[in-house]
């Protein structure tokens, strides 16, 4: 009985810790927005500028702190991941809980080809590009029919079957053993095997994903992806096709993350398929809804939050994970629309009497 | 040898039934993938537990104390965690029910332990067999009490006033509070009713399999997501056919295909059935109309 | 406790899995560590410093195993790691340990934990090949069993087990008449499994996994008609076996690298202060735990408070009196022999037949 | 020129037969009306023509040419716009963004091309801007071009609704009772736009409830009930038309 | 029978109704008309505490603005949404009997089933239909019926009369007016056609953007130049 008060205790402890934490950062966030919103053109370059000149920078910051370097790169890891979830969830709006398993093919792609046919690193991340691609291809099929929760449960179902047949088929993924030694990779003859060369190339891809997400969202494409989200009937009757616009979108997301998976295998040297499971899809998802479903800032803070909270609660194992449970049940009432929605980077904001209420 | 498969099967499939009885029925009412109904079901069976080995309860008294117990875990989760998100974006609720699994897996484990506890042995498991089938006490039990179930919660949902008034919470909450229908109750009931016969389940499987742990709900809760969404997601006998489909196969996939990929193949029926009939086997597809 | 200045504590860590489907296997570990700790702490320490324990939870994933690897490298004051549990976690994590020159006392079975590319990586159960060899022989020339059927879990540690053991089996003259595998944590159900073996006539099933599941085979066993003899490696060697699975667990024999009436110096206090401060049986990963804490520290007495001190203590120790009997290291793999256990009247007893 | 004929079509639900073999045309440039009581079958109409449903039976013929099986979007890029009987406006996005999502069918761009931003795309995101705000002043939508649409007032959405449409450049645009919940001074207005829409060339299909505005737009009028065309002709004579009086006007309709 | 007073509806940062004021007897008809967006949604919304409010709502002498929307119903205070709002996976008559939730006397409700279906002879023909796949005015008769299921005293109608055709909304408003005189029931009416609302009420309230502008009696106001002009569409 102690136990159980003592569990309770600390339980609503760390909670109210971490509620008081939400609260005040939420309101940081909103007033930040707000600011940056009335920011002009000229002065958000200035701001985006130097904001890219910190981050490039961290490296050096924490040059002598590995632990907090190899956290930053698993942040880069997760923003790439989560911008490309986004793609699908945020832009295409399709419920894909299946996400990881594009990152598993980057992955596998790359440890194959580098470990068993000697193909250089660079090369290899190309295929796990493509592969991971056709595999998005084929994932995107089941959407044209499905919508929500039969298309989220389908999506469940192919990260499963996959991570099956990557611990079953151990002639060629070696199964449950996973594929140890995969090689670093080299440029003009460097070799890149510390966590700031990863750093920097992971760096770089996340500026890419961003750029094109900025790109896409901003166009043609983007706004058909939008209403397809919406509302697919409507955009249907406004000329779109969302065949194609959906397929093109699981394509695009798997493809990005499918190269992530393949800086993923080199960084770590060592791809498993426990490193595959659906809670990794899970938590990809959670950090696209968490940071705010569409919305790139958002997106990217959600993602740099959830993947330095469970390294930062480290210190009170037992509880981590629980604790994480009552933070995400507790994000999503505290603040639905997430830590920068889409909306409130359009100018508008949630209300208690808001608008869902009114529409059925 | 293929009788003996089969019935293998059926039993396992009557567990999935039972498991996804009362998945389905939350959906059904509140459009909620209710992804800690694994978990409700897992605290279901420890609280049964609780009260034969530290309570020294006899059984149905233990019963009775974990189902309740279970939907008391329920009623508060959906007061704290569900309905302050209900007005929110459904992938919201989603998530939330996500945070919840994850955390009463954890919380399990800080109250009780991370390890496999025994299961009382408190039924004498005979073991009856005819024709090649053989079939103990507990899965006649399991397999007759998802029957019983379906039977009572299908009549309720489709023919009684409180049914009406729970489809109806489903489709549109401020409307129905215009009809006079008291939302909160419903769906507290809704989810007191969910939880009690997730806990029902997980008691019965713990019996059966005589152990308990804090992660013996993830996987029958994911598997009771997919027998009710191939029976046709908010179909009460629809979730029964969903998972004595799956069982069946599964145990038939395991034997002839390979138990590696058993898994799997609940997962590619789940889609050909989807593919086929996007609404599953039972459930009804309401057209939008444009 | 944290008030402390670290000048005048010493940190160990431990990684394992202390939460999700593995947690009580860490949990059990880090039971024992505490106790050795306590002992030694209670006897005022090492020249007048505490010994502390820092433990890291991996979770049992291999994408988890790297984070925590890395925060105990970067951690100066940890001088020494017991760790990781799940082979896939010590492959993840090692080579961030290496780079650290960190020394590792690992009970991970994988063979390729040890192929002699990260020097600070010290095993001190068997590997899987091994005991799985000794297994083979075992059924085959001892029991006389010529049709063996195997059941294993689909991870590095039942598929590596489930190879050896075919290999050798084979190699002998045996025939493995069924090779059925399943899932650690997550499967319950092994009806059809166990009815497709007995579809082949087995003479014994040989179980690669862990005790939970192995009890599940057990009890699911009997009522579809299966009743061959049962034999299964060092993950079952637990009191939780008999717990769960009761009287269908009876006579399954099993490697185990410790027996508590396996006595050697130290077993039998080992084993009474751990059921007194916890109120269970300490299994093989616990014996194996309190052994690698009390290298590692006898390691820092000898050598003094430095990762290089205990890396050198491990290399050259030989018959380090440990409770699971006398630890050498080659090549950074223990070595020791297996004992075959077997359940008898409820409790874990040594076989009749043991290996030679 | 005949913009749209339909032959004979038929569309049922089941057993229920929503339009029955429904012979229609609009000639190029003309405001024709579809009336007739509720659940007559007009939205079903609509719902044929622009591919949303297949006919079950019957032809229906675009600019001479037979829309055979054809999806929507397709449908759209043909030339048929519409707008829906319940609102539907993207809500995530502001007024000028979904008046700019009409122009997807008349634009190419790829996804290259979007993240490499070529010239053309340039260029082509400049024409559908000026497009777009072509619309929006056209529909006096200027001053709102930055809300979050579906936060305006009902009459403004509806006025969305049409210049969405009107942004997919249709030969013919279908209105699905777009003046419904307005009031009496904002459906004069809607007359007047659909008038001026029309002068500007297109040829327009309306459904409408309200008598007024179909008397004062419509060139020509389809009756239907229960599916079935009761009456057609020029607005004087379905306003005497006994049938049409009897299942639908009521002695009101003359007002 | 209903006095609002100072009533206030926020939306985030929208002001909405910004000190509302009115009053309905009992027995009276009473309209509320007004341009797009002017607030009258708000009110019955608030009215029926569907959304948050400030101020205070009189019902029967009792202040009904903290009472949970189901209590208000049982209170027979009705509602007609605006938009339809149907339940669109019941069958027609389902969606009927929902009206009917609150309420015991079996026999009474069977008959006002009938005297809906005689009002409303569309919805007879269609009785097991789902109510998702009526056409938007058959969606609007089941709308009416439905609250007139729930023994109003009070009824609130929201734009009755969208998307109906001319001669059904003819009887409805012949309908409004009969049940009116002959079972002394209260309307509150919402609507655009403000030419029929204010030939079917005794009373009017004109409101815009939140605040009511002006009131009187609905014959007055039918020649209020105001009126006639913003309204009417009368130059
Ligand atoms: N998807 C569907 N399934 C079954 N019945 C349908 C479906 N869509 C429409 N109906 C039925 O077909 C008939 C015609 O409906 P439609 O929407 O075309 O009517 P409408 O003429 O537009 O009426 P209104 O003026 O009320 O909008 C109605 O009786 C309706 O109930
Ligand atoms: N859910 C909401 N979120 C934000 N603003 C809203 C919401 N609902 C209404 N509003 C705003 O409140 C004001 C009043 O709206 P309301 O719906 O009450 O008007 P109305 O008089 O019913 O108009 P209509 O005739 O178009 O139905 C409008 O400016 C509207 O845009
Ligand atoms: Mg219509
Ligand atoms: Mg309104």
């Amino acid at each position: 009985m102690s136990k159980i008060i003592k569990v309770l205790l600390n339980l609503a402890l760390y909670s109210g810790i971490l509620y008081i934490g939400i609260i005040i950062l939420s309101k940081v966030f909103d007033i930040g927005t707000k600011r940056f919103l009335v920011f002009d053109e000229k002065k958000k370059k200035v701001a985006s500028i130097g904001f890219l000149i910190f981050t490039g920078l961290i490296p050096v910051f924490l040059s002598k702190n590995t632990y907090a370097l190899r956290t930053s790169i698993l942040v880069l890891i997760y923003i790439v991941l989560a911008l490309s979830l986004n793609f699908v969830l945020g832009f295409a709006g399709q419920l894909s809980m299946g996400h990881a398993a594009f990152y598993a093919v980057g992955a596998y792609t790359t440890a194959i080809l580098t470990v068993n046919y000697n193909v250089p690193f660079w090369i290899s991340l190309i295929f796990s590009a493509l592969v991971a691609a056709i595999f998005g291809l084929l994932l995107g099929i089941p959407t044209l029919r499905l919508k929500g929760d039969y298309l989220a449960i389908t999506t469940i179902g192919f990260g499963e079957i996959l991570r099956l047949i990557l611990i079953n088929w151990t002639s060629f993924t070696r199964g449950p053993a996973g594929i140890p030694g995969i090689p670093s990779p080299t440029i003009f003859g460097y070799t890149i095997n510390t966590n700031t060369g990863y750093f920097y190339i992971l760096y770089i891809l996340a500026l890419i994903t961003i750029f094109i997400s900025h790109r896409l969202l901003n166009s043609r494409l983007g706004r058909g992806l939008i209403a397809i989200k919406d509302d697919e009937v409507a955009a249907e009757a406004m000329g779109i096709n969302p065949t194609f616009l959906k397929i093109l979108a699981f394509v695009l997301g798997a493809a990005i993350a499918g190269i992530v998976g393949g800086i993923f295998a080199s960084f770590i040297h060592y791809v498993n398929p426990d490193n595959f499971t659906y809670m990794e899809s899970v938590v990809i998802l959670t950090m696209v809804v968490l940071g705010g479903v569409g919305s790139i800032p958002g997106v990217i803070v959600g993602a740099t939050v959830l993947a330095i909270l469970p390294e930062a609660l480290r210190g009170i194992s037992t509880y981590r994970y629980a604790i994480y449970g009552i933070l995400l049940a507790m994000m999503m009432i505290v603040r639905p629309q997430g830590i920068i929605s889409m909306a409130s980077l359009k100018g508008g904001g949630g209300n208690e009497n808001s608008r869902s209420q009114s529409s059925n | 040898m293929f009788m003996e498969q089969l019935s293998n099967g059926i039993a396992l499939g009557s567990i999935y039934a039972l498991t996804a009885i009362g998945f389905t029925m939350v959906y059904g009412i509140i459009r909620l993938i209710n992804f800690a109904h694994g978990d409700l079901y897992m605290i279901g069976a420890f609280l049964t537990y609780t009260g034969l080995t530290l309570f020294n309860m006899p059984i149905v008294p233990s019963f009775l104390f974990g189902m309740v117990g279970a939907a008391a875990f329920g009623i508060a989760i959906a007061k704290f965690a569900y309905s302050p998100v209900f007005k929110a974006p459904r992938i919201n609720l989603f998530l939330s029910a996500i945070g919840i699994a994850i955390f009463l897996e954890n919380f399990a484990m800080l109250i009780w332990g991370p390890e496999t506890q025994s299961f009382p042995s408190v039924i004498n498991n005979k073991v009856y067999s005819f024709i090649g089938i053989r079939i103990s006490s507990l899965q006649l039990i399991i397999l007759g009490s998802t029957i019983v179930l379906v039977g009572i919660l299908t009549y309720v949902v489709q023919y009684t006033k409180l049914g009406r008034a729970m489809r109806c919470v489903s489709q549109d909450m401020d409307v129905s509070k215009l009809m006079g229908i008291n939302t909160d109750r419903i769906v507290y009931l809704t989810f007191a009713l969910g939880s009690g016969l997730g806990a029902a389940a997980g008691t019965l499987v713990g019996m059966y399999y005589k152990a308990v742990y804090p992660m013996m709900g993830f996987v029958p809760g994911l598997k009771a997501f997919i027998a009710a969404v191939i029976g046709g997601i908010g179909s009460i006998p629809g979730a029964m056919l969903g998972g004595l489909i799956m069982g069946i196969s599964e145990s038939l996939g395991a034997a002839y295909i390979s138990s590696g990929y058993r898994d799997a193949i609940a997962f590619i029926i789940l889609i050909i059935i989807l593919l086929l009939k996007p609404e599953g086997l039972l459930g009804k597809g309401i057209k939008e109309k444009i | 406790n944290g008030g402390g200045d670290s000048a005048s504590e010493i940190f160990i860590a431990s990684a394992n899995p202390m939460t999700g489907d593995s947690a009580q296997f860490g949990d059990m570990k880090v039971k024992a560590i505490e106790l050795a700790l306590d002992e030694i702490n209670e006897e005022g320490g090492i020249d007048g410093k505490n010994v502390k324990l820092i433990v890291g939870d991996d979770t049992g994933n291999p994408k988890e195993a790297p984070n925590v690897a890395q925060k105990f490298a970067g951690d100066d004051k940890i001088l020494a790691v017991i760790g990781h549990w799940n082979s896939s976690c010590t492959l993840a994590a090692r080579g961030i340990y290496e780079a650290a020159s960190l020394p590792v006392i690992t009970d991970s079975v994988n063979k390729q934990i040890t192929d002699g590319t990260t020097p600070h990586m010290y095993r001190i159960s068997l590997t899987d090949t091994t005991q799985a060899y000794n297994l083979a022989q075992y059924a085959f020339n001892k029991l006389g069993k010529k049709n063996a059927a195997i059941l294993f879990t689909a991870n590095d540690f039942g598929t590596g087990l489930k190879n050896d053991f075919t290999d050798e089996f084979e190699r002998l003259g045996g025939t493995i008449v069924a090779s059925e595998t399943y899932f650690e944590g997550q499967s319950k159900d092994f009806s059809p499994q166990l009815t497709k073996i007995k579809g082949q006539n087995p003479d014994v099933i040989f179980i690669a996994g862990y005790y939970v599941e192995t009890a599940l085979i057990a009890q699911q066993a009997g009522p579809i008609g299966l009743d061959v003899p049962m034999i299964g490696t060092e993950g079952i060697s637990s009191e939780e076996l008999i717990k769960l699975g009761g009287d269908a667990v009876e006579g399954i024999r099993f490697a185990a690298f410790f027996h508590p009436e396996v006595e050697f110096p130290g077993t039998k206090e080992f084993v009474e202060a751990f059921r007194s401060k916890y109120n269970k049986e300490p299994d093989n990963y616990a014996a194996l735990a309190y052994d690698s804490t009390k290298l590692i520290l006898e390691g820092i007495k000898q050598n003094g408070a430095t990762r290089d001190g205990i890396t050198s203590y491990l290399n050259d120790v030989e018959d380090f009196p440990g409770v699971a009997g006398p630890i050498s290291f080659v090549d950074n793999d223990v070595t020791r022999n297996i004992l075959i256990l077997e359940v008898k009247n409820g409790k874990i007893d040594l076989a009749d037949i043991q290996l030679d | 020129m005949k913009i749209l004929e339909a032959n004979q079509v038929t569309k049922a639900f089941g057993g229920l037969v929503a339009v029955n073999n429904v012979d229609f045309h609009i000639n190029e440039g003309e405001i024709v009306s579809l009336i007739g009581p509720n659940g007559a079958g007009k939205t079903t109409f609509f719902n044929v023509v622009t591919g949303i449903y297949p006919p079950t039976s019957g032809e229906v013929r675009f600019l001479g040419e037979t829309i055979k099986k054809s999806r929507p979007s397709e449908i759209t890029k043909l030339g048929i716009g519409r707008t829906f009987q319940n609102i539907r406006l993207f809500s995530s996005m502001t007024v000028l963004e979904n008046v700019m999502v009409g122009q997807y069918c008349r634009t190419t761009s790829n996804l290259l091309a979007t993240i490499l931003k070529t010239p053309k795309l340039i260029r082509e995101e400049k024409e559908v801007e000026k497009k777009v705000m072509g619309i929006l002043d056209f529909l006096e939508l200027t001053h709102l071009k930055d809300e979050i649409a579906v936060s305006l007032p009902y009459g403004y959405q509806r006025r969305v609704e049409v210049a969405r449409a009107l942004a997919t450049d249709p030969t013919l645009l279908l209105l699905d009772e777009p003046a419904a919940g307005m009031n009496t001074g904002e459906k004069i207005e809607m007359t007047n736009l659909i008038k001026k829409i029309r002068d500007q060339g297109y040829t327009i299909l309306v459904i409408e409830h309200d008598m007024k505005l179909v008397m004062g737009i419509s060139d020509r009028i389809y009756v239907l009930e229960y599916g079935n065309k009761i009456a057609e002709g020029l607005p004087k004579e379905i306003q005497n038309n006994e049938k049409v009086i009897a299942a639908y006007l009521g002695k009101g309709g003359n007002e | 029978m209903l006095k609002v007073k100072d009533l206030h509806v926020y939306y985030g940062g929208i002001h909405a109704l910004k000190g509302l004021n009115f009053q309905i007897e009992k027995g009276e008809i009473i309209t509320l008309i007004g341009s797009n967006g002017a607030g009258k949604t708000s009110t019955l919304r608030a009215i029926s505490n569907l959304i948050k409010s400030k101020g205070s709502i009189k019902y029967k002498d009792q202040e009904i603005n903290d009472l949970n929307a189901e209590k208000i119903v049982g209170m027979r205070l009705i509602q007609v949404p605006e938009g339809r709002r149907i339940f669109t996976a019941l069958s027609v008559e389902e969606n009927l009997l929902m009206g009917a939730y609150l309420r015991k006397d079996n026999e009474k409700i069977e008959e006002d089933l009938q005297y809906v279906y005689k009002l409303f002879p569309r919805l007879k023909e269609r009785t097991k239909q789902y109510g998702g796949t009526l056409s938007g005015g058959e969606q609007q008769m089941l709308a009416i019926g439905r609250a007139l299921m729930s023994a109003p005293e009070l009824l609130m109608l929201d734009e009755p009369s969208m998307g109906l055709a001319p001669i059904v909304i003819e009887e409805i408003f012949q309908a409004i007016k009969e049940i009116n005189q002959e079972n002394g029931l209260t309307v509150l009416l919402v609507e655009q056609n403000a030419n029929i609302a204010l030939q079917t009420a005794h009373r009017g309230y004109v409101i815009e953007t939140g605040e009511i502008l002006f009131t009187g009696n609905a014959k007055d106001l039918l020649h209020d130049d105001r009126v006639r002009k913003a309204y009417l569409g009368e130059e």
